[in-house]
This record gives structure tokens, C-alpha cells and sequence, in this order.
């Protein structure tokens, strides 16, 4: 195993990543919000709403995110009469799955946050004359936030090592190359690479986590 | 307005061609040591965008999606090593087949299978949709085929065979044989073939047009000499169906 | 002259009759200590009055408005108006944790926006002062005892001026030896004259600094008079077997 | 769509399902046990031990499961020297890579569930006059599975829903054959039809989950 | 005669000296009261007693066997002999939550596997009727009161037959309308001479039922005595201080 074997199966694994590590950021950046409109929607007094919402989440979180990557990519294509107007940009697509599936699970950790709010917090909101819109953007979505924290942490890194169902979509990342490469030469090693790259990706999204969790602690 | 507007740049501007590969398959589409797209089929297909004038895209993709990628439209030719079959042609529009290729069964090169025969009982592979699994069904011996396992890629299947845990994968004989040349005594084709078919290019149902412009495109070549200069360097004679 | 008027409450949960038609006045001034077993309804009388229950029937006033008549409240603009003029204080401090003890006391009346924010800073720092905690302002709740995070609660609800506080039972999650610091300063604010409504278990308390006890059971007002009339003579027979049970 | 043909493609598909339900009674039967084990080796006193354990648990849940999978069916061969003797079924090897993976996770559940024992179980099990091993095994553990049941529940759809994996590894699975079907009649009713089945078996693990944690409630 | 006789205790977390020489007696069928500030080493005390803490010097020794020597404990199966002699009580009950109430009785005993079944079972009969708990053995811990709780873990501790019952603040956890079946049950004890140490914040038991109240203060023992020497005529400072704020 030569510095220039490695070097040579490490370039296009990094320009893999670049792939992986962008499908995340903007995973991330919009499941995020619309998890927190979907955990608002199931809270909603209009049940229809809730309702939809409820299933929503039901079936994104019970079928398998490859699944749905397909029916997206493949799928909406093949649907007669609208298909063709469903033909997205593979990359696009990828990233549609992606956030429309992380929704659903965001959606399912906020909720939680806010079940461990106590109700004396909205108690004391109240009687201090606090409004609905107040309680909530000043005093329950921040500890929503903070109590959601190690739980977002997870699925962040969920999310990371889940872009290798890119590949799926004929996305080129990270495991296609290292596949390409372990095909080709008949060795191992960019597997172990390919692992090596995924675990530093998933040890600096721990560290940050950690220390946006110091950050934000309430003591 | 609007649209004569989009028309009109779209004249200045060339039209880009994204072309559907699966880049794991040699020598028609593959990737070389430093991860470039490279091949029969890549410089075929390169030839022929310069005679359209169009720009071109290599797309790798699962090979097992191909069809539903050609439909959608997010890509526009199938062009790697992509046979030729009736039930394909029901899907997709072919041009006429530029080479010829057959189905053939290969095995580790001390395996004591020497006949189609020998196969029962055994585990083979092969890859997912391809046209080896129609060559393999259509053969009375996939009867007694003990399992056979599909992969997304022939290289896959190939390491499968090399670890052991194949008895024989059905190929392409363009691509087995090119194998051959760069892993010597490794493997070794059974003499009785599956099937003979034809690789040809594939358009979108419909799009009669690019047909037409793809084929003199091929036409033009087979007779200036570039695919026959190809057809050389990568398979090393003139193989090209004029 | 009565700053709260009190007069058949009516509140069930289901089935169950919570209160049972209480009518009592509370004057300016008064510190009116609550007492009873648990369950008898203490914390729901306390709570509707700052509307964090909603009350089937009966009238509640407050400086001559009516928070609820009859059982109709007005519309929420004007409940608002009338709870403003009560600050609440509960057993479990439900302090906000995400934010400072100085933040704790601001966010209501900076998001309030009566006073400008240089007003709320300096009250905010004088309260501080009073309860005793001028160096624990940055400090988040989670770091303060029991018997610390009590105090900020009491300040917190002192920034917005209110005319009357309510307590629930503001010692009962405390450590025996925490509860001093809490009634310490509630005793200094019965002597600033404050209105004060607390339900409480400290019978010390009640007879030490209430001008006014209360005695609930079951829903129902027993009896209520001055402690000293309350403990020495009391003139019912549950009230005497629930302060023997809670006096020795 | 006609009726005929739903059951031309539902046929293969439950076939493949077989598969999914096969790998994932062999995995939750062997890696809950393991990751129990894994847990113990983490809290045990003997410290490379424990950190060998801690180290193996970080790898595993910080990398891909796919890679694994790829590791182990088509890495381990190519080995040099010992690959020949590394080749594993496919099946078996899926298996293998599931079992190792999922331990690592369950691992983490018991670690939680262990630590929300209150220490004075401990010590009332102590005075009481019990020992190691009877504390350990008729008053934690039992506690621990209590606690860790809802979060075992959620790893197991998890699991259900990865077994669309086995597809990379050429194990023929219900994903497999829903793809084979969408690309051969160019129809989305094949994905639709695999989504319905693996909702049914989320639906089904959930419900059993449900109904243990019912069972098993201390109240 | 001395049942357990402590001498010169010694233990520290870290730099914190927690119990300085320590040095006392109790006698069978005594009541002892260890009454003191929080932080002073009682509990640390009581819990040495059981082996949960290891002490770093001193003496204990219990019907005359030594549990621990001049800071060196004896082995391990020895040591489990001696504290087999006593049973504890826990502030939070420690009531194991996933075993029903006989069970949790039952599991000790089954365990040790010094009685038959048979006479397990029917002295945890016994024991539920005598706490008042006997519709409730089939129910678990959570759908229990916290004196119910309370009362449970005592049963439990005497299904030993432990010739001592040690409790930490037994009753500390409990709402004040609890406490009383708690106490009752201890009086019942105490009743049928059960010789026992109990940690405690209640000076009405310490008053009524104990016969010796042993004050503690920053890890030593400040005084002790009978409760009425004890609380009538405290002889230190340091008595009397927490006897004046804890008293009212
Ligand atoms: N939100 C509610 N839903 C149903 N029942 C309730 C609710 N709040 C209170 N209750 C019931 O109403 C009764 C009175 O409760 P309340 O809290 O007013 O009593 P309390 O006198 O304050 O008792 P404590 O001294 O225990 O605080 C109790 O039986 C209680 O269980
Ligand atoms: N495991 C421990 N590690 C470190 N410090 C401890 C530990 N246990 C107790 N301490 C400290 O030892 C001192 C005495 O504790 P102990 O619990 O014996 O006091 P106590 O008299 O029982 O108080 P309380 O009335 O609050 O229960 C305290 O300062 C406590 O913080
Ligand atoms: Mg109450
Ligand atoms: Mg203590």
C-alpha cells in the first residue's frame, strides 16, 4: 500500500465527501424548520391538520428512507399524466427525500421537548402576562430546543451516515468511489478509508453538538 | 415572447447530451486509476457528440434503474454496452447495433465446470436487469441452477466469483474478455455461449429525431474510420458492425 | 375595604365538586393564610383567581372589577387588564431555566414594554438586593437552592408592582432548613403592607404573620378568623381534628 | 392495474419479505444479548476492556451500516492471506454485519437504561443482604429492559427498515424485487406495494412493543 | 447492654472530614433520635453502620462482633453476617418498582434461602396486615402513597428479622398528612422494643418516642441525652441555636 496508492483513492473519495457534507448542510438547514411546522401541525386544534400530520410522520418514520429516494427519483417520473413535470434534478431529488424523511423524525424529537416542558412554565408565563406567541417563542421553544439538543445530535449523525443511500440515486459520493476503487484494485483499503472519512465527518458533528449542548446549558 | 425568447437561446447555446453509463463496466464504461469515465463506448459516444455538435455529460448510474432514468428524461441515451432485446425495445427506442457480444458463462480458471451443463446445482451470478439474466432464463439449464444472485454491478459479481462464493457468473463476453487481458489465468469462459446479442444505443420512446441524428452520427463514423480506430485501441481488432 | 371579592365559586373536575359555592373577601393589606388538607381545593380557589382555572359560577372582583360574574367572563383583553394586577407565586418556583435570575425578572415586563428598559434594569437590581441575591443575577436557576430560587420567584412576580401576590404553598418543596429564608421575606413584605393570599402547611407562618386564616376542607370554606381566635378556639369540629393532627 | 396483475408483483415481493423478517428475528435474537455483554465490558473495571468496548461501539455507530455490510461481504475476502478463509455466505455475512452493528446500539440503550437505575436500588439490594449477581440479575436488569424498551422498540423499526440494505449485498430482499418490477412494467405501483409491506411490519413491531411495555409496566 | 458500640469513627469525602471521631453506644431495645443540621454526618453515620460507607478509622462493633476494627474490616463473608443483623429504611423507600409489594417483601428471604417458602410467605402476610397493607400485596410500588411506600420498606427491612432497624429520615419525603401512619407504625416498633437508630427531622418523634436523642453538628456528636434533658435543658450553644430555628 504506497502514500501515492492512498493519495490516488483518497482525491475522489474527498470529492465524494464534498457531496455527502452538502446533502447534510442543507438537510439539516431546512428539515429542521419544517419539523418543527410538522410538530406544530399535530399540536394543532384543527385535527384534520393534526391528523394529516400524525400519518405524515407515521409513514415516513415505518418505510425505509432508501424507499422513499426511489419513489422520488424513480418513482414520481413514472406517474401517467403528471410524471413528466416530477422529473427532478437527481441531486435535488436526493435532497427533497432527505428532508421530506428527517422531517418526520425532527418533527417526533421537538415534539418530545415539548412534552418535557413543564406546564408550569406556561403557569408562569400566563400569570406574568405573557401572551401566546411570547410564551412560546421566548420561553418554550428555547428549552425545546435545548432539551431536543442530544436528541438532534443523534440524528444528525444519522443523517451523515445515511447519504451513503446517495449512491442509491446514482449521486456519486463518498461509498461510490470507495467502491469503485475496491472493484477495481481489488483491495480493502479504500473501505477503510472510505470509514476512516465517514468517522471523522461524524466525530466533528459530535464535537460540535457537544459543545453547542456547554453552550446552551441551563447551569 | 416569452417562449420565441427561450427558443432563441436555446440556438445559440449547444444542446448537452447526458449520457447514462454504468461505470463499472469494462471495457465499455469504466473509471481508470485517477476516477476519469473511460472506454469503448465514452470514445464512441465522444466521436459521435463532436459529428451532432452537442455537448455531452457521462451520468454514472445504477444499472438497474436504466430505463426508468431514460424515461424520466434525466438522461438521454443509454449508451454502454446496452443490449439489445424485445422486451426492451418496447420501452426504448434502439439505433441500429454497432457491435456484437454475446452471453457467456465464465468460471475461475481451475474450476472443473467445463460445460452449461455442469451448472446444475451450482450458484451463479449475474448482474441485476441485465440482458444475462434474460440470455440465462432463456436457456433450459437455468432450470436446474441451484440459486443465481443478482448484483447491481458485473464487478461485484466477479469478486463474488474470485472469494468463492460463486460457482460461475454469466457476463458479457466484450467485458469478460477484457478482463482477462489485464487479470491473466484468473478466469476462464465456458465454450458453449449462452446467447448472441447486439449492444446498441438507446433513446427515449418518442424522440425519434435524436434517433436519427445518433445513427448518422454512427453511420458517419463507420465509414471515416473512427470506429473501427476505437474499436482497436480498446478491443484490440475492428469489431464494429458496419 | 375589600380589594378581592370572593363569592360562590363553583369549579368541578369531572364528577368531581372541587368548590362548592366559596364567597369570602379579602381587604388591602390583609395576609390571608389558606389552610386545609390536600385535596380540599386550596390550590384551585388560588389559581382561578388569576384565571389559570376557569370557573363554572359564582363572581370574583378584584378592585372593583369583576374578573368573572356569574360564571361569564368578560373578553380577554379585560381578563388580562384585571389578573395583571396579581402576581403568583407557586410551589415549584417554575422558574424559567433557560434564562438568568436577572433575565428571570426581566423578560416579563421588557416584553411588556410599560417601562423602558433602563426602569426595569435598576428595579430588577434593587429587588435583587432586597431578596438578598445582588450576586446570583447572572446565575441560572438551576445553580440556586431551593430556599434561593423561592426568593427570585417573589421578585420575579414583584417587577410588574402587582397590588396582591398569591402564594401556593411557596415552602412546601423546601428543605426544612430553607424555608426560613423564603418566610423571611414574605414576612418583610406583610410589613411593606402587601395583600398577600397563602396557601400554606406552615402553621408557624400562618400564626405568626397572617392577619387572616382561612380553613378549607372538602371544597367548602369551614371557618376563617384571626389566628388567634383560629388556633386557640377553634370552633368546628374538622378544623380541630386537623389542627391536631397538624400542631404536634 | 388490474387485480392480476397486483398479484404478479405482491407474490415476489412477500417472498422477499421472508428474507427481511428472517434477518430481523436473527438479528434482534443475537444482538440484544450481545450488546448487553457489550454494555457489561463497557462498565467493567477492567479498564482495556472497557475501553476496547467503548472504542468498538463508537466505530460501529459511526459508520455507515452499508459500509459495514460492504465490508464484510466483499472486503474480508480480498484480504491477503486470510481472505480466503473470510468468505462468508451472503446471507450469513448480512447477518454478521446486522448483529455487529446493532449490538453497538443496543449496547448504548442498556448503558442509558442502566444509568436511570436510582442508586439506592443498589444499596437497599446490599443491605437486604443480596449479591453481586443477585442484584445484578433480579433487580437491574429486569429494571434496565423496563426502561430500555421504548428506545428498543424504536431500534427495532429501525432495524426492520435497514434491512432494505441487504439489497447491496445481492441477498434478494422486497426492495430488490420492487425495483425489478418498476423497471420492467415502468409503473410506481411496485414501490407503493413495498411501502404498504413495510409499513404492515412496522405497524406489527409496534403494536407487539406496545403490548410489552403494557405488560411489563410497574404500575 | 451495648448492642452497637461506635467508637472513634472516622470518614472523609475528599478533604471533607465528615465524621470526626465519633464515638457512642446503643443499647438493646433503645429508641436513639439523631437529630442535627443538614451536612452533619448523619446520615454517613447511620449508612456506616450497613457497610454502604467504609470508614478510614475507629471501631464498630455489633453484639459484640466487630464490623469493623481500628479502620480494618474483617472478610467479606463475616462482614455480611454482621450487618445481616440489621435492617434499613431509606428516605425514598428504595421499594424495588418492578416486583409487587409480597414479592418485594419475599425476595430477600427467597434469595438467602434460610426459610422455607412456605414460612416466608405467611410472615409476609403477617407483616402486610400488621402495616395495614394486606389488600395491597399484589399491587407495585407506584400505585402506593409515599406512606404506604414508606411502610412497605419497613415490612420489608423486618422480614430479616433483623435484630436493629436503622432509618434515614423516614418520613422526610413524605407530605406532612402522611407522616403520621409512618410514625405510627415506628411507635408500634418501639412498642415491641425493637432496638433502632433513627435520622430524623421530626422532633415531635424524637419527643415522644425515643428514649435517647443524640445531636449532631459538622461530624461530631454536641450532646446527647434523654429527650427531656434534651430539649428542656440543652447544655451548648450549638444545641440550642438549632434547637431555637428548628423548634417553632
Ligand atoms: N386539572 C385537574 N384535573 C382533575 N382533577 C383535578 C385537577 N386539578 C385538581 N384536581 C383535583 O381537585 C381536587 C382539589 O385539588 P387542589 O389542588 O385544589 O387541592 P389542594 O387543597 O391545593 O391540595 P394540596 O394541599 O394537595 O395542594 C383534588 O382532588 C385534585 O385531585
Ligand atoms: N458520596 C459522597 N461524596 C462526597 N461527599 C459526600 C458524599 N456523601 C456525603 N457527602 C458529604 O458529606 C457531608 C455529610 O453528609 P451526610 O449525608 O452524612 O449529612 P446529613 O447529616 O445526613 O445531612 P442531611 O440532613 O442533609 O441528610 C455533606 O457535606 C455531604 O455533602
Ligand atoms: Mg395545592
Ligand atoms: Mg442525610
Amino acid at each position: 500500500m504506497t502514500w501515492d496508492y492512498f493519495i490516488s483513492i483518497l482525491i475522489p473519495m474527498l470529492e465524494g465527501s464534498k457531496m455527502t457534507i452538502l446533502l447534510f448542510l442543507i438537510a439539516i438547514v431546512l428539515s429542521i424548520p419544517l419539523g418543527f411546522l410538522l410538530t406544530l401541525a399535530v399540536k394543532s386544534s384543527f385535527k384534520t391538520l393534526s391528523w394529516l400530520a400524525q400519518i405524515y410522520i407515521y409513514v415516513m418514520r415505518g418505510t425505509p428512507l432508501l424507499l422513499q429516494l426511489l419513489i422520488i427519483c424513480f418513482g414520481l417520473p413514472m406517474i401517467p399524466g403528471i410524471g413528466q413535470y416530477l422529473v427532478l434534478d437527481r441531486f435535488v431529488a436526493a435532497c427533497l427525500g432527505f428532508v421530506l424523511n428527517y422531517a418526520a423524525y425532527f418533527a417526533e424529537i421537538f415534539r418530545g421537548g415539548l412534552l418535557a416542558i413543564d406546564k408550569g412554565q406556561y403557569e408562569a408565563a400566563k400569570v406574568l402576562g405573557l401572551n401566546k406567541w411570547q410564551t412560546m417563542t421566548r420561553i418554550v421553544v428555547p428549552q425545546m430546543f435545548r432539551i431536543a439538543l442530544p436528541s438532534l445530535a443523534n440524528e444528525s449523525v444519522t443523517l451523515v451516515k445515511d447519504t451513503a443511500l446517495l449512491y442509491a440515486v446514482a449521486v456519486p459520493e463518498l461509498l461510490h468511489f470507495a467502491q469503485t476503487a475496491v472493484n477495481r484494485d481489488f483491495t480493502i483499503m479504500p473501505f477503510f478509508v472510505a470509514g476512516a472519512i465517514y468517522l471523522v465527518m461524524t466525530l466533528l458533528l459530535t464535537l460540535f453538538f457537544k459543545w453547542i449542548e456547554r453552550r446552551y446549558t441551563f447551569e | 415572447s416569452d417562449s420565441s425568447s427561450k427558443t432563441g437561446e436555446k440556438a445559440e447555446e449547444k444542446e448537452t447530451l447526458v449520457i447514462g453509463i454504468d461505470d463499472k463496466f469494462a471495457p465499455m464504461g469504466f473509471r481508470d486509476e485517477n476516477n476519469e469515465i473511460v472506454g469503448f463506448d465514452i470514445d464512441l459516444a465522444k466521436a459521435a457528440a463532436e459529428k451532432m455538435a452537442v455537448e455531452i455529460e457521462f451520468q454514472p448510474i445504477d444499472w438497474k434503474t436504466k430505463e426508468a432514468e431514460l424515461n424520466s428524461g434525466r438522461i438521454d441515451l443509454i449508451w454502454n454496452g446496452y443490449t439489445v432485446t424485445d422486451e426492451r425495445k418496447e420501452k426504448v427506442l434502439f439505433t441500429k447495433p454497432y457491435l456484437a457480444n454475446a452471453q457467456v458463462v465464465v468460471t475461475l480458471a481451475d474450476s472443473e465446470l467445463s460445460k452449461l451443463d455442469d451448472l446444475a446445482g451450482k450458484v451463479v451470478g449475474l448482474q441485476s436487469l441485465s440482458s444475462a439474466s434474460d440470455a440465462l432464463a432463456g436457456n433450459p439449464i437455468s432450470e436446474d441452477i441451484k440459486t443465481v444472485t443478482e448484483f447491481s454491478d458485473n464487478v461485484t459479481a466477479l469478486s463474488d466469483l474470485k472469494s468463492g462464493r460463486l460457482d460461475a457468473v454469466v457476463i458479457d463476453e466484450i467485458v469478460i474478455n477484457y478482463y482477462m487481458t489485464t487479470q491473466k489465468d484468473t478466469f476462464k469462459i465456458l465454450e458453449e455461449e449462452l446467447a448472441p446479442e447486439e449492444y446498441a444505443v438507446g433513446i427515449k420512446k418518442g424522440n425519434e429525431e435524436l434517433q436519427n441524428k445518433v445513427q448518422t452520427a454512427l453511420d458517419e463514423m463507420n465509414t471515416d474510420g473512427t470506429a473501427e480506430e476505437i474499436s482497436i485501441k480498446w478491443l484490440g481488432e475492428d469489431k464494429v458492425l458496419k | 375595604m375589600a380589594i378581592i371579592e370572593i363569592s360562590k365559586l363553583k369549579k368541578s373536575f369531572g364528577s368531581l365538586d372541587v368548590l362548592k359555592q366559596i364567597t369570602f373577601d379579602v381587604n388591602k393589606n390583609d395576609v390571608v393564610a389558606v389552610i386545609g388538607p390536600s385535596g380540599s381545593g386550596k390550590s384551585t380557589m388560588l389559581r382561578s383567581l388569576v384565571h389559570l382555572e376557569t370557573i363554572e359560577g359564582g363572581s370574583i372582583s378584584v378592585d372593583g372589577d369583576y374578573l368573572v360574574k356569574d360564571g361569564v367572563y368578560p373578553k380577554q383583553q379585560d381578563i388580562k387588564q384585571i389578573t395583571s394586577k396579581m402576581g403568583m407565586v407557586f410551589q415549584h418556583f417554575n422558574l424559567f431555566p433557560h434564562l438568568t435570575v436577572k433575565e428571570n425578572l426581566e423578560v416579563a415586563p421588557r416584553l411588556l414594554k410599560r417601562e423602558s428598559l433602563a426602569v426595569i434594569s435598576k428595579r430588577s437590581d434593587e429587588l435583587l438586593e432586597k431578596i438578598g441575591l445582588a450576586n446570583f443575577s447572572n446565575t441560572h436557576p438551576a445553580k440556586l437552592s431551593g430556599g434561593q430560587k423561592q426568593r427570585v420567584a417573589i421578585a420575579r412576580a414583584l417587577m410588574l408592582n402587582p397590588e396582591i401576590l398569591l402564594f401556593d404553598e411557596p415552602t412546601s418543596a423546601l428543605d426544612p432548613e430553607l424555608t426560613g429564608e423564603v418566610l423571611q421575606v414574605m414576612k418583610d413584605l406583610a410589613e411593606e403592607h402587601m395583600t398577600m393570599i397563602v396557601v400554606t402547611h406552615e402553621m408557624g407562618f400562618a400564626k405568626e404573620v397572617a392577619n387572616r386564616v382561612v380553613f378549607m376542607d372538602n371544597g367548602e370554606i369551614v371557618e376563617s378568623g384571626s389566628p388567634t381566635e383560629f388556633f386557640e378556639n377553634p370552633q368546628f369540629d374538622r378544623t380541630k381534628a386537623f389542627l391536631r393532627r397538624n400542631l404536634k
